[in-house]
């Protein structure tokens, strides 16, 4: 057991970390990335600069312009960006989980159309699932799809949660082609040309105020049949590929949930001398627990990034990661808030901080993204503890007569 | 043993209903919170209703009724997100009680007061107040003040920091009465709290029995129905304490102070915990600038550390205790 | 709002105090009636000058022996009783459940025959529901009736969690005599004589070591036909009166579980000295939290009290008291176990006390009987909230196809 | 990056597994605690073995391991609720690290030591021993001792009071390594937990996937999957900690201390909360005193309050971090 790299990863380390320090004056940082109207010309620049260097489609295959590496040196850039404190690429969605969509059920035409611009960040994607009747249970999701005469599709419907929307150039798109079928089978998954006529894009506003994701809106939207990605109907399983993608990507490695370990311990550092003694007492006690359990949640995630550099696929235990670390990063938001005090009830303090009320409003929407806590309980007690499934009650139902279920109330 | 509301407190809750909910709603809270907006149904309707007034004697013009009747009052004000605070109006009528000058102005609500905490922090109501009640080295004093409005968590509660000028004395040895204010001041914030836990539970349920997943309501899934039942059984929970601390004000003034303790922090549990769970049954949506779920939750954040936080109280709560059982 | 009686309820309580007072000598306390081996002739006696008082079946019809009193009456009955520190009854399940079955569904001759020597403490009666294979879910008891040529009952069967069968001369018991109709349409009630060949009490043990329940072997009980209770195939329905009765029994009125809050407090106000000021903070903190929410609880009896002397019958509701009164009940006595500090790891302490490790041991079963935090979960937000109930597997089934379920495991 | 048990370690564990399943078992722990009968495997076949003797040198006639490997063993005399516990001998092997007579004894089960807390109380495997060691004003000193057993709610813990008598020093100065052995033991003490917390959920769920309620294996109702998802988290996480605490010990022993009390709460907390739940799964079955549950739930019960509580590793944890965060 050890936490140092192999030979092999210490030299693609070094390889990673020359290139960064040679290009840090031309890189976009994480504060400029992290600004809420992002200079989209610059990231763009930042992410083909970082393609030059090989750091971007790390794992992709070669061919379509990829390193063909592996998650374990996908991980130690994401480590290497991290110390540096680089931002993040305006293409994550697109290199997370459309390009390896495009790759596995795309047209040659499409796959040498897309692949080439998206990795060096000349196009931005997004990924269209989610819908606001269509959380959990995405399958049920109602945006239509219809042949018209001419062979095109027409599209109608609204999706949502739909991060880096607003600066997309394209996205993939789940819609229904055929409801006459069970809710899984009449899917179909598209490209589809975000400036194209009868898309409209409106930033939805989160409650704590910020506006991180979208709501897409499709009126008689015109999707050439080229543009499918996989068969008519197989929509689901091309999906799975992309959910697949995406927890690839996520990839675990125990990364802090919230505003981070080392961050709360110097805010208690800082706070905690304020306090009464008893109070004190408290507050450690509080601060104790979060702390070792956050330190679980870490060593967690290094052992998946150990069995990931042994060539293991993440599995659904990653989300013991997520689960665990929300609670953690829930706590330590709530110890951080009530270690302002008097300041505790205002959004903003006077030194003009707001990064726990912040952590506050942000957290409960990580109990919800990306798969609810009550799903992935469910996800783990299923397919790792190998429980029993919920009875359900839509099973073999046609999409149409599964809308009818709870219409009555 | 009769532990349950008068009809007359039933009707006077039907009539406080009425009012809120036209007033005030979490869509002004929201706009309060945006736009700076100003905080519903405000400060002089609450004055021309008489709900402000109800525990002030109906001979300085009040309503001369009691803690319980306040309660029952603020327990509607709480499930809209009314503000200013009937906590403000409580304290100020018992720290006001003897003054033949000042209660009936804060009565008619040609006043507006806030109260000051000893430990100093942020004021209740203070964005709407023009005058201030404080403790200063034992005596009762009030005055004008400067106002420092902050970015809020909850823009109902017009929380700002307040500079106390011109100060007069109201009551030499005002200590005793501070105490008492502050005690009642709890309880009606823990009706508050009451109502709004109540009104978030039940938008929760509601939403529950409406949205489908999976083919089935996501109120039959036990994650969901367990989650709102725990919801639902702390808010029965505080009622009962409410009720009881309440009464005791006049019933039984030995038992106020753990009374009030005890009510202060369960609210303040009870309602973190609803409000979560109203955001977490939503799911996605409950998440969203546009729907009402944020704003009872912000209520709930803001709410535990006023009048002293939970943490205080239980503390308050086991001192008296274990002093009880060591007699 | 009050918390005094009326006067009518007053002039009842002074009554009741009168006989207790004028009886103490003669009667039975609690400390005596809780050994672990009870006399049982002392116990009868004690029941029959309870029922010479008109202390007894206060809610009974006086028709067959009660005094035709109400709820209230009964709940100021139970609190003198209390104070006085009298023991409970040995027909405490007779009365609660037993006897108002047969009142509800016994033949003329079974109330004649059974119910004045039930009240006078004649005889002792145990209700024979719970199997091991049907704890929460009832209604998929296996104990079987068949009937024989001769037109009597033959019974095979094993029922558990029986409190009292030890010393009881008769069960009312539900046994299942159709098992190829839905599983609640296959059950009859009968009254089952526990001095009949063939019947075998055995003491089941607990997790704290104490035997509070017994099993119940039925091998070829007869039970003759006259004894049954109600129709062939209408068991369900008795049960549910027998059910409703025991919750009436029940009556809810803020009791505390466990070991009670004023022991508790007394506890704490004893040890909390002993340790470190931050440790008491500690101390203080979860002892203020757990002595508001057992006051809740009480308040929230009180409130179910006053319903009841209104005339309304407890309702579901009632769940909420269990539940919150089982957790504070566990909290308190995990403090009061961690209060003990180096002794919290023996069963009993130095000074010879176990009260809080007994505590311990005993109230996981309270979140377990009488249902389960879990069912109880489901009754409330089913009947209280009115959210949909779980879809059910063997909705329809017969009881014997329902049998094949998880057969395959 | 290779945070991952070795091909050798996992050999190991198959063949503690193999050893801990045939000498030990919950019915042996139950015959203790109701007949008094010897805790399994007992002193003997434990030095036997060779597991006991895991971190003493090679020299001293030990295994010459690391923390690590005992803590896989560990684990497994966990999952059966074997005793004496490997915690007393990783103590006593660091205790006695230089100590050319008495290491040599304690590897080959010559001597049955076990140690006494610095702050008195129950001494854990006293029952089976017959030499103690102890902190005696700055200095480590070991001797006999007289025993006074006591009702115990977990028997395989042989937790009894011990006096000491006739004690020799072993070291004068003693205080940092009786710090290290406290840690290694703590660590120790979490491996156990994991085993023990590990076997309860795994019950927990076969349980689970047999049991049938209303139709359908209780596994698949969310109430009773969800506790046992929450139990797994916890025994990951657990697993996660052990193994860098127990790393730390050889590899990097600056973060011990920090590591150690890590382990100790949370494997309080999540062994705990395992037994709590398999109890609640097994509804009434659970709660009888034949069936297994009740016995990883004393375990669970007296290992938070031993080498310290949760409550106390919690605090050092956070003084710690708070510590290392000034810097």
């Amino acid at each position: 057991m050890d936490f140092d790299d192999t030979p092999e990863e210490a030299a693609y380390r070094a390889k990673v970390r020359d290139y960064i320090a040679a290009h840090r004056g031309e890189l976009m940082s994480v504060s400029e990335g992290g600004r809420r109207a992002v200079d989209l010309d610059a990231a763009k620049q930042h992410q083909s600069l970082m393609y030059d260097g090989g750091l971007v489609g790390v794992t992709w295959p070669k061919e379509y312009g990829g390193q063909g590496g592996t998650q374990m040196q996908q991980a130690i850039v994401n480590q290497e960006v991290a110390k540096a404190g680089l931002a993040g690429f305006i293409g994550v969605i697109g290199l997370g989980m459309c390009g390896p969509t495009v790759i596995a059920h795309g047209s040659d035409d499409q796959k040498s159309r897309y692949l080439g611009r998206l990795l060096r960040g000349e196009d931005v994607w997004c990924q269209l699932f989610s819908e606001p009747a269509s959380g959990s249970d995405l399958a049920a999701l109602r945006t239509k799809a219809v042949k018209t005469d001419s062979g095109s599709w027409r599209v109608n419907g609204q999706k949502v949660w739909t991060t880096l929307a607003h600066v997309s150039d394209y996205g993939i798109l789940l819609a229904r082609t055929d409801p006459d079928v069970a809710k899984h089978r009449g899917l179909t998954m598209f490209v589809v040309d975000m400036h194209a006529p009868g898309v409209t894009v409106r930033p939805l506003r989160q409650m704590s105020g910020v506006a991180e994701f979208n709501e897409v809106f499709f009126d008689d939207v015109e999707i050439p049949d080229e543009e499918r990605l996989g068969e008519v109907g197989d929509g689901w399983r091309v999906a799975l590929t992309t959910l697949m993608s995406e927890r690839l990507s996520l990839g675990g490695g125990g990364t802090d949930v919230g505003t981070g370990l080392d961050a709360a311990a110097a805010h208690v550092a800082k706070r905690i001398g304020e306090l009464p003694e008893t109070r004190q007492a408290l507050v450690r006690q509080e601060f104790g627990r979060q702390y070792a359990a956050s330190l679980a949640t870490r060593y967690t995630g290094y052992r998946q990034l150990s069995a990931i550099s042994k060539g293991a696929m993440p599995g659904p235990e990653a989300s013991a990661g997520k689960l665990a670390g929300t609670k953690t990063g829930r706590a330590l938001a709530d110890l951080g808030v009530r270690l302002l005090g008097d300041e505790a009830v205002y959004a903003i303090t006077a030194e003009g901080d707001g990064r726990w009320q912040n952590s506050q409003a942000g957290l409960p929407g990580m109990a919800i993204a990306g798969g609810t806590d009550e799903i992935l309980r469910n996800v783990l007690g299923e397919r790792v503890l190998g429980l029993p499934p919920e009875p359900r009650a839509d099973k073999g139902m046609s999409f149409n007569d599964s809308l009818r279920i709870g219409a009555s109330e | 043993m009769n532990f349950d509301l008068s009809d007359e407190q039933r009707q006077l809750a039907a009539a406080a209903a009425d009012f809120f909910t036209s007033a005030a709603s979490p869509g002004a809270a929201r706009a309060s919170l945006d736009t700076g907006a100003p905080i519903e149904p405000g400060r002089k309707a609450m004055a021309d209703t008489g709900f402000a007034a109800i525990t002030i004697p109906e001979s300085a013009g009040g309503g001369g009724g009691s803690v319980l009747d306040l309660a029952v009052v603020a327990e509607q004000a709480g499930r809209v997100l009314a503000g200013p605070s009937l906590v403000t109006a409580a304290r100020a009528a018992v720290l006001l009680e003897d003054d033949a000058d000042r209660l009936p102005a804060l009565a008619d609500g040609s006043a507006a007061y806030a109260v000051i905490e000893e430990t100093g922090g942020p004021v209740l109501d203070a964005t709407t107040a023009d005058r201030f009640l404080a403790l200063r080295d034992g005596a009762l004093v009030a005055g004008g003040g400067s106002i420092t409005e902050r970015a809020p968590i909850d823009a109902t509660r017009g929380l700002a920091d307040v500079t106390l000028d011109d100060a007069e004395v109201v009551a030499k040895d005002g200590v005793a009465r501070w105490e008492r204010a502050l005690q009642v001041g709890q309880v009606v914030l823990g009706a508050e709290g009451l109502g709004t836990a109540s009104k978030a539970l039940e938008l929760g349920v509601d939403y529950a029995k409406q949205r489908v997943a999976f083919g089935r309501q996501i109120g039959s899934y036990q994650a969901i129905k367990h989650a709102l039942v725990d919801a639902f059984v702390g808010v029965e929970q505080l009622r009962s304490l409410v009720w009881w601390a309440a009464w005791t004000a006049e019933e039984s003034p030995a038992e106020l102070p753990l009374a009030a303790a005890a009510v202060k922090g369960m609210a303040a549990v009870v309602l973190e915990k609803a409000a979560e769970t109203l955001v977490q049954v939503h799911g996605g949506i409950g998440f969203t600038w546009e729907h009402d779920a944020h704003l009872y939750w912000r209520r709930a954040k803001v709410d535990r550390f006023l009048l002293g936080d939970d943490v205080e109280a239980f503390d308050t709560v086991a001192r008296l205790a274990i002093a009880g059982a060591a007699k």
